[in-house]
């Protein structure tokens, strides 16, 4: 029963490295530096390389396979490490995503970066309707919001009849970078009869959207705890009328709150890892509830911070506003909130 | 007494005790006998004299086989271990075998009109008068007060120096002149807390626990006490006969109560698991379960009166539970307190 | 533009005679008294008659009828100084559905009361479907919830063809007086071939609900009105830790905040009553917007008052329960917070 | 001129004045002649003269026939009427003039990095020497303060007193030496908003308006006027050109935010009302409008985020002004003062 909740020690130790490696070296600033990049240049991949030598990029790939061979639980840990400084790496989609439907020695080594282009509107629906479709084994279609699409070497396409493998470089592909607030490598994708290198069962998505929703909502518990220690940071050390704003009692039941709020939202991401790894059949409806519950904290959080913070809050040069926008933006991948409630319940059949 | 017991079908003891079977008689009598109903308590003063490891294995069997507890009370949950800790041996051997066979039903005399969550500004005074305390004023919020044989009970003995140092731990005898109590109807109608009022009560010197002005410190322990009596409590609440989706299904799914119905249901969920991670690991403040748990049923309670339509209107429906639930939130430390001390405990912001 | 919002001489004075005789004659232990009364037995219809020589019953009759001939605007107003005592009076049933349906002499002098029977389920909805039916003139069907249903002389029955006028004391009605917990005068009812003694075309039944919707969301505003205002004297003058608790700055804000959505709301209501007045086009939507935000405002300021006031508040000593009670029915009553919001996205066509 | 006044449309005047159009130079030439750049102030100060009766037929003239503002700034709005009121006369016939014509630019230095809601406890120091005072500080928020000639600005004379009272208000050339100005890169990206530093600056003590120590409360006074222009300014906010049950159509109806529109539409409606209730009948705090506006239209820029979807979330689109929105709720007074304000002032609740 509480297996879920109590890390192994080899657990512990993985998140203890993943985090002291992510405060060396991926701190906030690396966002910023990518930032400065154009939007089709934003995926360091030599660090992303060193990530693979820490075995995340294989962290779900076989041993076999050069991959770590670890699990969700794993994978979880080291996202909520990555959301901590908001570390621009392709871990969803190339460890989550393509740990899961292509893995491979190449990708695991950290040397091929994979992308998933399933979205065709502006709303994440894992359900919708799809209007790509593959001829003479070409990929035809337009997909949107496709995450690190900027950067990969291979794109995995949903399309009416299968997942179809193309090479992000290959003819018939074409890539127009998006500059998101952000400040993430994504793009939108066009495909005029892209060869097909391989394809995959559709069967197979959901377990990667699902597993990538779950390593998410561990990015953001991360990165919602970071900006909330940031906060408490804060309300200790600013002053105003004498005395430290802490020392407000409306300041200090709001934090209190978004303290309560915090806690759930771990023991909830926590519970659908756990869930995944074992196969549980409420893994589905948990993943829900923990996106939409990261979700509506991560924005909390950090609306919070803004306000908190008081003019600096709202300038470029603190880091709150990049956790904020990050928030938005990962609210909105795999499903926003509203999205995942309306999951959660229909699943239980109401 | 293997099956699930209803609320009302405790057995509680004291002076006037009832007994809902002759069932529930037998197994009160053949546990008393045997030291049962405070199995870690030394058989000295009426326990089986178990030892902690000993204890909880009984406790575990019982539960195993769905056994009733055979005795409930304030006595034995909060007074007990309080006194086993901290009274003369005059008192142990006085009160505690009464508590113990169930004779004397105790109830707690803490909270006054004037005082709310500053429990530390209590005014009920005890005056010292040869070998008596003579003892004026007024507590509210005594759980069955009017079913009580002797109130534990907080006084004022100094009220001169600092507000925490002047009070004193008394037991009182309900049967003193002196002594009237009536029952507080709430908003959801009748309920087992009364207000008692002292007028020139005289309870022997010999009823103080621990020293004059030692008080304070002994109501915080049995604080903790109680709040681990709350939770056990809360455990052995019935189960929801309908889900909160069941019942909004049977409704004809409005659909302007789903999302609250989806947000209650997550909310649960997420508290429960946290609950289960807190046990697991134990760090996460009670205070914050205090707190979650208690708005969160607020708003459960709420959508079950929404969900049965103006059915739910009618008294001894969902509305009864609905409006109990508004208690939730300021018994046993209201809400502002616990978010208070997260503030303060938890995330160490300062004063 | 502004006349909506400025009572004229007259109005100004009817608000200020109202309050004046509310308090006096029917002030919130006037429900405690009512309360203490069967179920069946919870109109005091001299004290009606007091209000109808005051022009109360017949607010809406016109003068020809022995009525006052005024408009919603007059009818709000008092309805609102009605709520401030929560005084268990037919207004609604009888001042503003009957003086609109069925307006008489006997209505505006006091002398009878009418009931509406419209729900035949415990949710409202002014669109669904009825199964009452009339045949060989009389009434078969049975309905809930009826305002006032107890006390009525006239009952106006919502039928499949008609509003059927039948005498309550009549052969073939079964009144089932309920005890709720706003202690309000309110039954379900059985027609078994009550016989129909006058009908109307169902096309007037839509007028005369949002007239009382109206009403009664100004009734709300009364109540939440005067239950804010004994929690801001509670905050003033109520000592914890050796300062009153109106100075805790947690408490100062909640209060702030529930200041604010009692201007919302008295600024809603005023404009859905004067909008009725006018014939405005957008006075339905007004009349929702109006309904829900008195719904969420009243029990935000009922629950607010509860938890400000600490244990007594949950004591029946204390008047605010008996608001917090009156709040919830009332929401519920002409459709809740919920519906009214859907029916204002409706009629703007989203 | 007479066409809607689209962003960055403005006459903002300075010695290094733009004009967006040839048609707009004209104008405000025109206007200048004619004192109609401030219509009510006196003509030797480069007004009118109008009375304020016919002051107000004037603008609603102007209104009438939708003709654009000649000139706006931060001088005619909240300097020029300060300095009408309390200035020397040395001052007014120095400064007024140069507003009117638009020849210089005012921004306001009020704000710092350590005051932020304390604005009484701001550090830029200016001390006496000679003729001169002696500038050291940094001021934040200044407006345009890359584009401004001058500032008006609240400085520390006496470090030692009672916060209020060692306040001046003092007019400074943006030109002065020792004066450095960086503009303050917002979340939302770039913005007017200027970081100004004062390294020695030496400024004439001719420039002290009012008494020294008497700062303050020309500061409120000016702040009175800061809150009309808000309100002005925000009355001039270009109408949305789709509203928000548009583009929730538009998006296809997504069933999950439509209790957020209708919530948001709603209280739209009860706030507008609510603003033409208090025209009516003024007695409603502005304060309240101030909280309530600012947290309604972060909620509804959120919005409007949330229906774009993932498109919503690239630079130059709703996401601009969504991060925008963020500081509404900071600017000129955050949410919690006027809070604060609200309890004290209107609800009379005790400190």
């Amino acid at each position: 029963m509480s297996s879920r909740f109590v890390d192994s020690p080899e657990q512990a130790e993985l998140a203890r490295g993943a985090r002291a490696f992510v405060e060396r070296r991926i701190p906030v600033a690396a966002l910023r530096g990518v930032r400065a990049r154009p939007a089709d240049d934003r995926i360091d991949r030599a660090l992303w390389r060193e990530c693979a030598q820490l075995g995340w990029a294989g962290i779900l790939v076989g041993e076999g396979d050069g991959g770590a061979g670890l699990g969700m639980i794993e994978a979880g840990l080291v996202a909520e490490q990555l959301g901590r400084t908001l570390a621009p790496t392709p871990f969803l989609s190339t460890a989550i995503i393509g740990g899961t439907l292509v893995p491979s020695p190449a990708l695991a080594g950290g040397d091929q970066l994979v992308a998933l282009a399933l979205d065709e509107t502006p709303f994440f629906d894992a359900r919708a309707s799809c209007e790509t479709i593959i001829r003479d084994r070409g990929v035809i279609g337009a997909k949107r919001n496709v995450l690190d699409g900027p950067a990969a070497d291979r794109v995995i396409v949903r399309t009416q009849d299968a997942l179809a493998i193309v090479d992000a470089r290959g003819p018939g592909v074409t890539i127009t970078a998006l500059d998101r607030v952000d400040s993430r490598s994504v793009a939108d994708l066009r495909f005029d009869r892209a060869p097909v290198i391989d394809t995959l069962s559709l069967d197979h998505l959901d377990r990667a959207i699902t597993r990538a929703t779950a390593a998410l909502a561990a990015e953001m518990l991360g990165g919602a705890d970071a900006v909330f220690a940031t906060t408490l940071a804060y309300l200790k050390e600013r002053r105003q009328f004498g005395v430290p704003i802490g020392s407000f009692q409306a300041l200090k039941h709001r934090a209190a709150q978004i303290f309560c709020e915090l806690e759930l939202t771990r023991s909830i991401v926590r519970a659908a890892l756990a869930a995944l790894d074992a196969n549980a059949p409420d893994a589905e409806p948990l993943v829900s509830a923990a996106k939409a519950r990261a979700s509506d904290t991560y924005l909390l959080a950090t609306a919070e911070a803004i306000q908190m913070h008081g003019g600096i809050g709202v300038t470029d040069e603190l880091d709150i506003g990049l956790y904020y926008k990050r928030a938005m933006a990962a609210s909105m991948l795999f499903g926003d909130a509203a999205y995942h409630r309306d999951r959660f319940a229909r699943v239980a059949g109401y | 007494m293997r099956t699930p017991m209803a609320a009302g079908q405790e057995v509680w003891g004291g002076r006037r005790r009832t007994f809902p079977s002759e069932d529930a008689k037998l197994w009160f009598e053949r546990c008393v006998e045997r030291g049962y109903t405070v199995p870690s308590w030394p058989v000295e003063y009426g326990g089986a004299g178990l030892s902690p490891d000993d204890a909880k294995i009984f406790a575990e069997e019982l539960k195993r086989i769905g056994a009733r507890l055979p005795l409930v009370s304030f006595g034995i949950w909060m007074l007990g271990p309080v006194l086993l800790e901290l009274a003369s041996e005059t008192q142990k051997r006085e009160h505690l075998p009464k508590i113990a066979r169930g004779e004397i039903r105790w109830c707690q005399g803490y909270s006054e009109p004037g005082a709310g969550s500053d429990l530390a500004s209590l005014s009920t005074r005890a005056r010292r008068e040869g070998d008596d305390y003579v003892v004026d004023g007024a507590k509210v919020w005594t759980s069955h007060a009017d079913h009580a044989d002797w109130m534990f009970c907080l006084v004022r003995t100094d009220a001169d120096g600092p507000k925490h140092e002047g009070i004193s731990f008394l037991l009182i005898d309900m049967a003193s002149p002196g002594i009237s109590v009536r029952p507080i109807p709430l908003i959801s109608g009748s309920s087992p807390f009364c207000e008692t009022r002292f007028d020139g009560v005289r309870v022997p010197a010999a009823n103080l626990v621990g020293r004059e002005g030692g008080g304070w410190q002994i109501a915080k322990r049995l604080l903790e006490h109680e709040r681990t009596i709350i939770s056990v409590m809360r455990d052995a609440a019935p189960e929801e006969t309908e889900t909160l989706p069941q019942q909004f299904l049977r409704a004809g799914s409005p659909a302007g109560l789903r999302d609250r119905v989806i947000q209650a249901e997550l909310d649960f969920l997420c508290n429960r698991l946290t609950l289960e991670r807190n046990r697991a690991a134990p760090g996460v403040a009670s205070s914050m379960f205090k707190l979650y748990g208690t708005e969160l049923n607020k708003r459960r309670k709420e959508l079950r009166v929404l969900l049965a339509g103006t059915g739910g209107l009618e008294w001894n429906t969902a509305a009864k539970e609905w409006l109990r639930s508004r208690a939730n939130s300021i018994e046993g430390g209201t809400s502002e307190i616990q978010l208070n001390i997260i503030a303060k405990r938890v995330l160490g912001l300062p004063d």
